[in-house]
């Protein structure tokens, strides 16, 4: 048998009252992919962040090839051969992509060298390799989701570390991306590596995984060959046995299948959102949106896919009120809802309590107060009403939000936004690192409001092929800045993939 | 202008401008590891009486401004164990840094001179003129006829610019200031980059206070740094955090300085309080025309980690 | 949150006066005397004369003394109530800048006496003491317009304020009666501890042609001295001239005299006057004629002066002592003739 | 928000301070004077009697609370106004101006003019860098001190030309009338209106920041710009260039009771630099207006406790600016340990361990 390259065991950590990990365990073998499922907050994260250095555990070892070890901090994981590929960006925005592939690397052995010029040949054999594209000499901050995350792909690849730890790596790229990405994983086992990956999708981990393991509650119930699994039975480890009949709408959407049928059969209302022959600009000067008109009615899901940054957001922004377009008309309605796509950056103010988050929408409201006063009592009324219909978990609605999990964030964003959407709901990437249930909810609120009389029309902007298959009325393909109708008989994954590549290049 | 008037005048931005080169350029390469260091104006003092010190200990100039340096060091340490050991607010304890080194370096000099203080002679610095380079017409004698140490400053400019932009430690400096937990993220030491970038400022601010005990002033007064510290902190956002344009900077703020002197040598009958805002007047007019735009280290000031 | 930064200033409070001593005990009758001033006293030159006063105050007289530096206009009142009701008989306030604070005090503490520095009002116990230093400035002036080979002299100074607006006239008018085309520049760096600012202005003089300078910029005036050495070593010729205190010592090589305020002796006869009861109601003048103000050659520089020159400013000199020569000056004292 | 407690903290805080109190003492007996005297000279000069309280500390206390009070509105809002100095004497201009010009108006209207002029002249003070900020982009760290410099020295050229005194030899400028004097809040103390005016306004700045709607939009721009915009849809240029007014006219304010309570005239270094110490003075009150009368109190007394210091126990004035910033650093330490110990126990992180990103300060 191939050497166990980690093995981690027993191991304890806590976050103030919350309990991250309570005796996970983990063990990797040379040569294996090893996928790691689990709900969120199940302790995926903080398991991994344990193999690379960024989380300290309180009680439990770590050994690495073998020996023993402590890590002080990622450093110490690199020092030992474990590279992580995070989650959440760990890229320094204001440097160029090639700077910031070669941060860290060789750090002090030779200091004075120009790390870049040796390290832009790697970077382009590395990325002729996997197939993973990024313009190296752009700064990061001004790429999107899905070029940061193949960055931070690069980054750790470009070390070549005997362990490869990749945290939901997936969730921002294409699917030809995804394929070609997995293929490079199933080489760097053949090498003779160990690749631990962490994702939401079970269809995803079984596609590409020798071994998983599921953690529940910072618990490790499950650990299997591939072979020795099924996807239901992958569920009820993550969610428990009890939970699982309840989840198992949610299961569909997660294993990337349909969920029911889409509302398209109703009769859309009326129109109440209008662009036309709209125009935007980026903030470096280059056209985001060429000539794009667009209708949105009552009652409707326009679902528009494409690939992360080819004019979605600016889209967003327009259709929600904070852009105005140079040219073309625009004209949105009052009670707009918007669902960012980075909730913690633009969705919540993490030190606000759930009440001033929930004034964050309100407060502008004419029903939020008299003249310039905050009603604050009848706010608090509103925070309360969104924390249980939507089943946010928190202590009270004075919880600072940054004390949330992510799914409940998101419970809260939607939940506060859904009470906005009067009109119109636009929503980015809704359920991206959402969990099963968290997914299943969110999907099920936005059929929920669409099917109501005189409720909003909805825009859902997303980049989950499955999910806009399942939830839209309309289908759309935003490509290069232009809007594409889908035709009926393309509506599969293939279809809307050849009209995603129809312009990869927005910029022109 | 009569032409000796015109390199009497570059003579003395160059004379006045290079303490602020100095001191700018360390707290540039502190401010871009994320540290803002509001505490030089003590490092600069600390120079100046750690220089003055030295220099009648050992009755040389040179040991005089190296034992500057390590003064400022020292007095930088404190706010670095502080800001970055503690993580205190950087402005506070600046602030505080900035009036203990004030107050303690007065406390020194006259426990050492007595408290009605002395005039103080200490052995200089002399300049020292390039062969051939100080010969150039008009601008010769005011940049290559100078102390030693403005020829440090000249040459730490493309030194720091290489450093910072063409380097790996350059990089994890930057990044540090830039994004910290991205840093660590990819292995970098971060509090240890920032400490030492801080010492480094703190050493050559210390430099500059030396500088205008050994080599400008010839004699150690109680708050001879008279602000410098502060307007080393404008010249670095002026300089755009790049050492080379700092030491530009630094020098057109000597320049908008030595104006002042010209100008009321000329028998201008202006209000000299007016000149005396001129170079902060300047500054602000070259911040709305070109600087403009460009950004400070986005980690700048703020404690890390986060949260401990 | 408040109640606990409250908490930790008590704490910080307590814990430094947990060993907290007992005040010296007063002994009756003791005469007490305070000074105010508004830079530090190590400056070797203004404040640094009105310190050494107030020690002498102490060491002749046996007076209790107390000193305190203010940073602001704001502290001013603070002060003398502070030192007033805590039993000071005799406070001096070194700087016109006192004078309103100081009338303010008057009125609220008559049996206290308050002398101001330079200042322009008084009342039965707030005292202007004014030093005409102009005299001995005068007299510089003199030496500098006799000495300059090229007819320009220059004056750096810190702030322009009235002693230094005065003695820069004086300066100019004695030089004058020496050299009537006598050019005259003039230098403000607006500090007083900014050493390398006083230098740069002598050096912008010096490069206008200037050969003697003299300066009133206090704690900062070496610069003007360095700057003249600079020259002399660089080959050119070139003098300064010390103000205050005697700095021939400072730099001997340079400096050919210094006008001279004897801050010291002028507070201990103010002090001995107030002990006679009567001090007040009237500025005092201290000049030359009170031996307060002089003008000091440089003995290591005599050869370098000509002797008609020395004897045509001693002859001046005599003149001013014994009143029979009026230097000009700013006026401001209330009632002095141009006064409003 | 957080929050002090628990047993740890307060003996890591006596620690902090005990050493200071050592450090402090130690360095004074080098220096040759008794410590013991010096800190009994501290304590009788800030809180000693009721006198050296209301008519020294407190009065010392009210240049810090409204200069704090600028900066804390102004850091809530994320603008960072250093230049609370340069607006003070904004103000204070305007204050000596009004009330030597209005001397022929009763009281019950010059006073109010003196001192809405002050907080007007300081919002214009201000109105430059904030432009700066919006029209220009350049960032108000760096205009707001090269404002203070401007202000210093247009203030030293006033007071030595257009607004000298009438006959033309001081450097200051005439008394303002006696209409346009703050009357004493506690009659024989020396104790003005102008405390009271401090104070409300911290309450009044308070009531805001937590019950109006362009409160809660100043805290939510503040806190995350980004989400501000994008789920609060908060014109945070608006909202910055109304802090921005707002925190000017506070320190203008401060200029301006400065003289109609103390001064009375205007003169140069009015101001040992209350603006940058403001700084310290938001920043130990978490930007909490309320909280800022107490760290103001505490920097008053500070001063107080200064001044006696050298009165009183003979130590020189360098002497106590080093051991008044031993006491800064200490409080600072504490402050800082407090916080560390209580939020380690509690920080929550996301569940996933992971902690968002602060917004950017400079």
């Amino acid at each position: 048998m191939t050497p166990v390259l980690a093995s981690l065991r027993g191991l304890v950590r806590r976050f103030g009252s919350v309990t991250a990990l309570a005796g996970a365990n983990l063990e990797v073998f040379g040569g294996e992919v090893h996928g790691v499922l689990g709900e969120n907050g199940a302790g995926k994260s903080t398991l991994l962040g344990v193999l690379g250095g960024v989380v300290r555990p309180e009680e439990g070892e770590l050994e690495i090839s073998g020996q023993p070890v402590e890590l002080r901090g990622p450093r110490d994981a690199w020092r030992h051969g474990v590279g992580l590929v995070h989650q959440h960006f760990t890229l320094v925005p204001s440097l160029t992509v090639l700077e910031n592939l070669s941060l860290g690397r060789d750090a002090g052995a030779s200091g004075f060298a120009l790390p870049q010029t040796r390290v832009r040949p790697a970077a382009e054999r590395m990325m002729a390799r996997t197939g993973l594209s990024v313009p190296l000499d752009e700064l990061v901050e001004d790429l999107g989701v899905g070029d940061r995350q193949r960055v931070e792909i690069l980054k750790a690849l470009l070390r070549e570390p005997p362990i490869l730890v990749l945290d939901e790596p997936t969730a921002v790229l294409t699917p030809a991306e995804v394929d070609s990405l997995f293929d490079l994983l199933r080489e760097l086992a053949r090498q003779g590596r160990a690749v631990v990956l962490v994702a939401h999708k079970i269809e995803e981990v079984l596609a590409v995984a020798d071994r998983v393991t599921v953690l529940r509650r910072g618990r490790t119930v499950l650990t299997s060959e591939r072979g020795g699994v099924d996807p239901h039975r992958l569920v009820r480890a993550m969610v428990g046995e009890d939970a699982a009949t309840q989840t198992a709408v949610g299961l569909g959407a997660a294993t990337g299948g349909v969920v029911g049928e889409a509302s398209g059969g109703l009769l859309a209302g009326e129109v109440v959102a209008t662009l036309d022959g709209v125009r935007a600009n980026r903030a470096s000067g280059a056209a985001a949106l060429v000539d794009v008109s667009l209708q949105i009615r009552r009652g409707e899901v326009v679902g528009v896919a494409g690939v992360e940054g080819n004019g979605q957001r600016e889209l967003a922004l327009l259709l929600t009120g904070r852009l105005s377009p140079p040219a073309g008309v625009a004209t949105v309605p009052d009670g707009v809802g918007f669902i960012p796509q980075d909730r913690t950056v633009e969705g919540i103010v993490g030190e606000f309590d759930l009440v001033e988050n929930m004034a964050l929408a309100l407060h502008d409201d004419p029903d939020a107060g008299r003249g310039m006063w905050l009603d604050w009592p009848w706010i608090r009324q509103e925070a309360e009403a969104v924390r249980s219909r939507f089943g946010v978990v928190a202590p009270d609605v004075g919880a600072r939000a940054e004390g949330l999990s992510g799914g409940n964030q998101q419970r809260l964003v939607v939940g506060r936004e859904l009470r906005r959407a009067r009109d119109l709901l636009v929503a980015e990437n809704p359920t991206r690192g959402l969990d099963v249930a968290a997914t299943a909810f969110v999907h099920a609120e936005i059929g929920r409001i669409t099917s109501v009389e005189g409720g909003p029309g909805v825009v859902l902007l997303s980049t989950d092929l499955d999910e806009v298959l399942a939830l839209s009325t309309r289908l759309l393909v935003m490509t290069g800045g232009r809007l594409l109708e889908v035709p009926e008989g393309s509506r599969t994954r293939e279809g809307i993939g050849r009209l995603m590549l129809g312009g990869l290049q927005p910029d022109v | 202008m009569p032409e000796t008037d015109l390199v009497l005048f570059l003579e003395a931005a160059v004379r006045l401008g290079v303490p602020l080169a100095l001191a700018a350029m360390g707290e540039a390469i502190t401010e871009r590891s994320g540290i803002i260091n509001i505490g030089l104006e003590g490092s600069i003092i600390g120079g100046a009486l750690g220089g003055a010190l030295g220099a009648l200990a050992t009755g040389n100039a040179a040991a005089g401004v190296l034992a500057g340096a390590g003064a400022g060091l020292l007095v930088a340490m404190v706010f670095a164990l502080f800001s970055i050991g503690l993580r205190t607010d950087q402005i506070i304890t600046g602030t505080a840094v900035t009036l203990g080194g004030l107050g303690l370096t007065g406390a020194v000099y006259q426990a050492r001179f007595g408290a009605t203080g002395t005039a103080l002679t200490l052995p200089t610095l002399a300049p020292m003129s390039v062969p051939g380079l100080s010969q150039i017409p008009w601008i010769g004698s005011a940049l290559f006829d100078q102390a030693p140490t403005a020829y440090l400053s000249y040459a730490l400019a493309p030194l720091l610019w290489y450093y910072l932009f063409r380097t790996a430690w350059g990089l994890e400096l930057r990044a540090v200031g830039e994004a910290p937990d991205a840093a660590q993220a990819a292995g970098v030491r971060v509090r240890w980059v920032r400490f030492w970038a801080t010492l480094f400022g703190g050493a050559l601010a210390g430099l500059a206070g030396a500088h205008l005990a050994l080599a400008h002033a010839g004699t150690f007064a109680e708050n001879m740094s008279a602000g410098r510290g502060f307007i080393a902190i404008a010249v670095v956002v002026l300089g755009r955090w790049n050492p080379l344009w700092v030491l530009v900077a630094a020098l057109l703020f000597g320049a908008a300085s030595a104006l002042q002197f010209l100008l009321q040598a000329l028998g201008l009958d202006l209000p000299y309080q007016l000149f005396l805002a001129l170079p902060y007047l300047l500054t602000l007019a070259a911040l709305a025309g070109w600087v403009g735009r460009s950004r400070a280290p986005a980690a700048l000031a703020l404690p890390w980690p986060k949260e401990r | 949150m408040s109640r606990n930064h409250f908490a930790v200033l008590l704490f910080a409070l307590l814990g430094l006066s947990a060993c907290t001593g007992q005040q010296d005990a007063e002994t009756p009758g003791t005469f007490r005397a305070a000074l105010l001033t508004a830079g530090p006293v190590s400056d070797a030159g203004w404040y640094a004369g009105a310190y050494e006063g107030l020690l002498l105050l102490r060491d002749s007289l046996g007076a209790l003394v107390s000193h305190q530096q203010t940073r602001t206009p704001a502290e001013f009142d603070e002060a003398f109530l502070s030192y007033a009701s805590s039993g000071y008989d005799l406070i001096f306030a070194h700087g016109f800048e006192y004078q309103d604070a100081a009338m303010r005090a008057g009125e609220r503490f008559p049996n206290t006496t308050f002398v101001v520095s330079g200042g322009g009002r008084f009342a039965d116990n707030v005292v202007p003491l004014i030093f005409e230093l102009e005299e001995g400035s005068y007299l510089a002036g003199m030496i500098a317009a006799g000495m300059s080979r090229s007819g320009v002299v220059g004056m750096v100074g810190g702030v322009a304020i009235p002693p230094v607006e005065g003695t820069f006239l004086a300066f100019e008018a004695g030089a004058r009666t020496v050299n009537p085309d006598v050019q005259v520049l003039e230098s403000f760096t607006g500090s007083w501890d900014d050493v390398a600012a006083a230098k740069e202005a002598a050096v912008a003089q010096l490069g206008r042609g200037a050969d003697v300078l003299i300066h009133n910029v206090d704690a900062a005036s070496f610069g003007v001295f360095q700057a003249v050495r600079e020259t002399v070593a660089a080959g050119g010729t070139a003098w300064a001239l010390g103000m205050n205190r005697d700095q021939n010592d400072v730099a001997p090589d340079v400096i050919l005299g210094s006008a001279v305020i004897r801050i010291p002796e002028s507070f201990l006869e103010t002090a001995s006057t107030w002990q006679t009861g009567t001090l007040g109601g009237r500025p005092i003048y201290a000049g030359a004629s009170e031996d307060v103000i002089d003008f000091v050659l440089n003995p290591q520089l005599l050869d370098v002066v000509p002797a008609e020159l020395v004897a045509e400013m001693t002859a001046v000199r005599e003149l001013i002592r014994a009143g029979e020569l009026t230097v000009p000056r700013v006026p401001f004292v209330e009632g002095e003739p141009g006064v409003r | 928000m957080y929050e002090h407690g628990g047993r740890t903290a307060w003996v890591v805080g006596a620690a902090a301070l005990a050493a200071t109190a050592v450090v402090a003492a130690v360095l004074l007996w080098v220096g040759g004077y008794d410590p013991a005297r010096a800190a009994a000279a501290m304590w009788s000069g800030a809180f000693g009697t009721r006198g050296a309280f209301v008519s020294v500390t407190l009065v010392r206390s009210v240049p810090f609370l409204l200069t704090g009070l600028a900066v804390a509105v102004a850091f809530r809002a994320g603008v960072w106004n250093i230049g609370a100095e340069g607006q003070l004497y904004a103000g204070a201009i305007a204050a000596v101006w009004v009330g030597i010009e209005g001397a022929a108006l009763p009281a019950w209207v010059l006073l109010p003019a003196v001192l809405i002029a002050a907080g007007l002249a300081g919002a214009l003070w201000a109105l430059i860098p904030a432009l700066m900020k919006l029209r220009l982009g350049v960032g108000e760290v760096i205009t707001t001190i090269l404002m203070n410099f401007v202000g210093i020295n247009f203030a030293a050229y006033l007071v030595h030309g257009p607004l000298q005194e009438p006959r033309g030899v001081f450097p200051q400028t005439e008394q303002i009338a006696d209409a346009a004097r703050l009357p004493a809040l506690v009659p024989g103390s020396r104790l003005h209106v102008g405390f009271a005016v401090a104070v409300a306004m911290a309450v009044v700045l308070a009531a805001v920041l937590r019950w109006t709607r362009w409160g809660f939009r100043v805290r939510a721009v503040g806190a995350s710009p980004r989400a501000a915009w994008a789920a609060g849809r908060i014109d945070a240029g608006a909202v910055v260039l109304a802090t921005f007014l707002a925190s000017g006219a506070l320190a203008g304010l401060a200029g301006g009771v400065e003289i109609a309570g103390l001064t009375y005239a205007l003169y140069e270094g009015l101001s040992p630099g209350w603006g940058y110490t403001a700084i310290a003075v938001a920043l130990l009150a978490a930007l909490n207006p309320v909280a800022v009368v107490g760290t103001a109190i505490l920097f008053g007394a500070l001063e107080a406790g200064a001044g006696a210091m050298q009165r009183e126990a003979g130590i020189p004035a360098v002497w106590v600016v080093a051991v008044e910033a031993l006491v800064i650093l200490a409080v600072l330490a504490t402050d800082q340990l407090m916080r560390t110990r209580v939020r380690g126990a509690q920080t929550p992180g996301d569940d996933e361990g992971n902690v968002s990103p602060e917004p950017a300060r400079a």
